[in-house]
């Protein structure tokens, strides 16, 4: 690890990780316990489109990706409450819209496509020192805006109608959250790549869920769990040699799974054969 | 073939072969099929419906043999939808060298063949065999437009050696290893961030880092094809700053020349 | 005073798809009224509780709060009682904070933080309803007429000036059910109450008011339920009946079996 | 049209289109009626640790496929009752885990993987006519299975309970759904691509949706739902000359936003404004 | 003969976490007996049901089908009517085929297909029911009460020997609920009938035999319901009076108020 530290790169890998672990653990919680793992998932795969569209212009990728996104966060908020029940087939028509939408504009962009593959599965010994920044900022708004509208959001999150009559303005919430969603997304694709992002998203509030008792500890206890896996799973990378995005991830599902187990075995002991008073 | 002789078609896999092929076919009527094309790169090119399509008109496919993806995959697929069409295999006679920037042997062979002058000729000479057996009549003149090309490619062969020869710092540092034969020509050393195809992972490049740091080395040789984004990345840490080459240009002679000028200019 | 409305409802109706699910309705409920609506399933009831909040739109039609044209302002002025199982019992939330949400209304502004008042008032509608003792205790660890009392505790910690609850007693058993009229009740000194309910005994028992609703509205001003009344209600069955005003049993007498 | 059908390969790819969107009708009405979008998502994104596996091994990565998804649908299986409702974490961590091993393994394995593209994204060109004929035999062995179990198959995809105590082994029919999908989503991976794979099981069957009242209806209407739409979208790219995975999809994401806003007039036709008996 | 018994439950019991719901509990059902069960919320009614389906394990206890230990054989001689909100009710499926479910089990090996005699049972169930006109209409656009016909309906179909019936006529209005009932006494007359349900009054009019669950069960083999069966099951409520042998209501009665 020591050695490891003494280049710039990893530095910043771990900074990256570390930062991007806020974002999941603040935007991820919220979605898994609102069960938008589906919107989270067809906002990211929407980025793709973005990316397809940004070397279409000619412009950076990543910009495309953010105004992208934000469209399609946009787009998901006004249909949502349109489509009623077919919330799920409405995400995927636009999950795999977003993604067709982008290699259609990438075979129709003439000449160079470079780092493709890093925006697929993402690069994050490679983040460059101005997207650090960028995200910096992002994560700053993330939990500025968080912090600071906590109360109001989850109480939204609890009881959406209670809410609105409480006079609190709901669908401007939920367009916020959709949109937070999108920035996070954006974010995170620079770590694990489009094709992982809902994992990051929501390994670590999946994995800390069975032990907290409200929103807010779930925020924290998401974002240390994600900081944990982050840095050991680059760490790990660095040992073994291997892609630091995947192993990221592999760490995360091990962790999962590890935590489904204890929890069965914990229904097991508190489930005894016969019981009586 | 419904095709008379004067309008020959030939399909090759990248954009310098088509120099090849029109300095062989001189003032006739060739037309020239290049399968990936400028900007895209030979490792993960997939053709499109319209290419696989147009191949029907080709009468020979030029490969390069050296083991390129795009070759490795397709080639047997267009042998099983056209199977009148003759293949030949430009490089069989070059020996390959190992796949890795670090002379790994278990990581198969460097594709990158048409990056060497000498290794030129022989694509030549083995591509002006392939079209002569296609079109025998015009033998004499296909074989002496090849010998006024590899003419020109020993000249251009001989001015980068000269231009190179007193370099002060032998190795090279380049993100993609496209360099390793045009390296081994001219007594220089690739050192290549990318492995065998792969992006780096953090020992390799930690140890890039060292090694450069180690020999001074501030330029890094980057692809416009590839990723230009890790490599702007990496000259950060290097202080240094990223040179774009592109040996897939389609102006073989002139772009073997400015790339042997970026190396030595540096 | 005692005897200004505070709810008004004028000639509502509500379509959804191709049915008629409110049928100008009419409904005027005032200052310190226990007003129950009984009606079958399927008769509009917490459809008509939700076009009062404003959470359904309604085709045509006027809502009156507090004497003036429904608004956010008449709103946070109610306390609602939803019927429970539309809730995600497995969000993490505590009771306390659960609670305290019903004091989000009371907030100006934006940024809505709590003080020391919201935690007092949430302290003192918990302790209402004993459950004092389960402040910390996830939601998803309750039991159901313990979820039922949070939600009213969360009703209550806003200090509403209206309760409207909608069936609060469905899945709540018998008597879990009594202790909670006699809450019910008590409040109903302080504050007016809008319940729905299919019990007709209940309405017999505590409630100064009732409605039968079934797509139209059959207002009266007494808990008289009148045979005629539930006729018209539930489309006239023969086994309604009812012994004198109070309908002390609505169930069929089968003459002399055991 | 003419013109294109002289080339052998476009009439193997129209030809692999029809035969996959029988697959597609069948099995993509069952994961639309059962809710299983999230599980079909899962077994298809496994798929690429699947190819990842077989490239690593130096086998044929659609035969690494192959076996890798019935594996990871067997799992899933096996998981699925004791996970009770967590289902969608953890099918989202095989989806995750999948991709990860396979950009794991594909790290591990010398030189580049010019068809990755190919196996993420399709390339209807690349089907072999050897693979034409398995996929035939796939979708002779899916249309027999499902004719032949086919009142079993509804009466356990409607009331699994129900049909448990009329004496139906739907455990095993489970499994077999299961390992119907994997089949599907291996034949799929080659016209579209893993990560389109769930938009072309899913699209034809739910655009067919709103059109019947009948399992059995909706499998032949998305039978053909798909035939028109795989075929159009590869006439469509051939003309175009873009990448016919992304036409398809997006010529089916159109379709289906079409039937949403059919559907929404419908809606408001037989929703007057005030209406009266 | 007409006493021999068809449903044995032995000695059952069964946890959930760490909570015990079934507590050695033992229940027989005579051939011909209309039984029912009543309790309160969680008493842990279905589950019992649930168990002698062989829906849910139990983690002690045997059950008996048939005079023999409970298995397919015996089971596919049943039909059930469940809670019916747990179904997907936009499930593609017309009323007819969904009946036709209902005699599947009737079919021997792997591949079964309909037959004619399939197709007449399902018409005789419909015909039953009042409901062949709806035969063809998708499952998604009945009323609750349409859709409880059809529940019994395909119970009915596979010609069953008993007929085990959760709480059918929650959310079922008053009307409707009657005339279910009518049914069930004509029903009864030939197949055995387990019943749950919340409602007392049903008890004491139509069933044969009733029991008590609470966690225990408190089997009599009479209809008549007892205000100290009652306070058993309910945990003593004060206002639960029954006045004589059947409890014609049991709501509090509150002295003389009008
Ligand atoms: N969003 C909706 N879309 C279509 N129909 C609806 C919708 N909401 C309610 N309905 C229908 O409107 C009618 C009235 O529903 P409502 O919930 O108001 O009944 P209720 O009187 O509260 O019944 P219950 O006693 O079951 O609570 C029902 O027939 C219901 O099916
Ligand atoms: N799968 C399960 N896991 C954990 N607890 C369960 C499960 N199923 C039921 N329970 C619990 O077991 C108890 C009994 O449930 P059951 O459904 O049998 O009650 P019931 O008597 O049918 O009640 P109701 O009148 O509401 O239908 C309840 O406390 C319920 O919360
Ligand atoms: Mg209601
Ligand atoms: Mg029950
Ligand atoms: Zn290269």
């Amino acid at each position: 690890m020591i050695e490891a530290l003494g280049y710039e790169f990893f530095r910043s890998a771990l900074a990256a990780g570390i930062l991007s672990s806020i974002v999941c653990g603040i935007i991820g919680s919220y979605v898994v316990v609102k069960h938008m793992i589906s919107v989270a998932g067809g906002i990211s795969h929407a980025a793709f489109g973005g990316i397809g569209l940004g070397y279409f212009l000619g412009v950076d990728p990543i910009a495309g990706a953010f105004w992208f996104t934000l469209g399609v966060a946009t787009l998901i908020w006004g249909l949502i409450d349109r489509a009623r029940q077919h919330i799920d087939t409405l995400i995927g028509a636009f999950w795999a819209g977003g993604m067709a939408f982008g290699i259609l504009c990438l075979s129709l962009t003439p000449g160079y496509t470079p780092d493709l593959f890093s925006y697929l599965f993402g690069n994050i010994l490679l983040v460059p020192s101005g997207h650090l920044t960028l995200i910096a900022f992002l994560c700053a708004v993330v939990v500025g805006l968080v912090a600071l509208l906590y109360p109001a959001l989850q109480a939204i999150a609890f009881d959406q109608e209670y809410a609105s009559i409480s006079g609190l303005p709901t669908r401007i919430f939920n367009l916020l959250v959709l949109l937070l969603i999108a920035v996070s997304v954006v974010v995170l694709i620079q770590i694990v790549g489009i094709i992982l992002v809902i994992a990051l998203l929501t390994l670590p509030a999946a994995i800390i869920r069975p032990f907290s008792n409200t929103l807010k500890g779930m925020m924290i206890g998401a974002t240390l769990t994600g900081m944990f896996i982050t840095t050991t799973g680059i760490y790990l990378s660095w040992i073994f040699d291997v892609p630091s995005g995947s192993t990221i991830i592999l760490l995360g599902v091990t962790l999962y799974f590890l935590v489904l187990c204890y929890k069965e075995v914990i229904f097991r002991v508190k489930t005894p054969k016969v019981h009586s008073e | 073939d419904t095709h008379g002789s004067d309008d020959l078609t030939v399909a090759c896999t990248i954009p310098p072969q088509e120099e090849f092929i029109r300095a062989i076919a001189g003032e006739s009527n060739i037309s020239v099929l290049v399968m990936v094309p400028p900007g895209a790169s030979p490792h993960t090119f997939e053709p499109t419906p319209s290419q696989i399509a147009e191949l029907e008109q080709a009468d020979l496919y030029v490969a390069l043999g050296s083991g390129v993806e795009f070759e490795n995959r397709w080639i047997e697929r267009i042998r099983e939808l056209y199977p009148e069409l003759t293949i030949v295999n430009s490089s069989r006679t070059i020996p390959l060298l190992s796949g890795s920037g670090h002379g790994d042997e278990e990581k198969g062979t460097d594709p990158h063949v048409w990056m060497s002058l000498t290794n030129a000729a022989t694509i030549v000479r083995e591509t002006c065999e392939g079209i002569v057996e296609i079109e025998p009549g015009r033998k004499d003149l296909y074989e002496q437009n090849r010998d006024t090309y590899l003419e020109q490619l020993n000249q251009v062969d001989g001015l980068i050696h000269n231009s190179l020869q007193d370099l002060s710092s032998r190795t090279i540092l380049v993100y993609h290893p496209s360099l390793g034969y045009f390296c081994r020509d001219y007594d220089l050393t690739q050192m290549a961030a990318e492995e065998a195809g792969h992006e780096p992972s953090a020992q390799g490049l930690a140890d890039v880092i060292t090694r450069a740091k180690t020999l001074g080395i501030t330029f890094i040789f980057a692809e416009p094809e590839t990723s230009t984004r890790q490599a702007e990345t990496l000259a950060k840490e290097l202080n240094g700053t990223v040179i774009l080459i592109s040996p897939l240009a389609g102006n073989y002679l002139e772009n073997m020349q400015e790339i042997a000028q970026k190396i030595a200019g540096h | 005073m005692e005897n200004s409305p505070v709810i008004e409802v004028r000639n509502v109706n509500v379509n959804f798809q191709n049915q008629l699910i409110l049928d100008n309705v009419n409904l005027v409920v005032r200052k310190g009224d226990f007003y129950a609506i009984i009606g079958p399933n399927g008769a509009g009831k917490t459809t008509l509780i939700r076009v009062i909040l404003g959470l359904t739109p309604a085709n045509s039609g006027e809502i009156f709060l507090f004497g003036k044209p429904a608004s956010l302002e008449g709103r946070i002025r109610i306390g609602y009682v939803p019927q429970h199982q539309m809730f995600d019992f497995t969000f993490p939330i505590t009771i306390r904070e659960m609670v305290l949400t019903g004091r989000i209304g009371k907030k100006p502004g934006l940024i809505r933080r709590y003080k020391d008042e919201d935690y007092h008032a949430v302290d003192t509608a918990l302790s209402r309803l004993s459950i004092k003792f389960l402040e910390n205790r996830p939601i998803s660890d309750l039991s159901g007429g313990e979820r039922q009392r949070v939600l009213i505790a969360r009703a209550l910690a806003g200090d509403p000036d209206i309760l409207i609850l909608d069936e609060p007693t469905v899945y709540v058993d018998t008597p879990t059910e009594e202790h909670f009229y006699e809450l019910l009740s008590i409040l109903s000194k302080s504050i007016t109450i809008l319940m729905i309910t299919h019990d007709i005994g209940v309405v017999s028992r505590h409630v100064t008011h009732v409605a039968c609703l079934n797509r139209r509205l059959y207002q009266h001003d007494t808990n008289h339920l009148t045979a005629d009344m539930l006729a018209k209600t539930y489309g006239c069955p023969v086994d309604l009946i009812t012994h004198g005003d109070v309908p002390h049993r609505v169930l069929a007498y089968h003459g002399d079996k055991p």
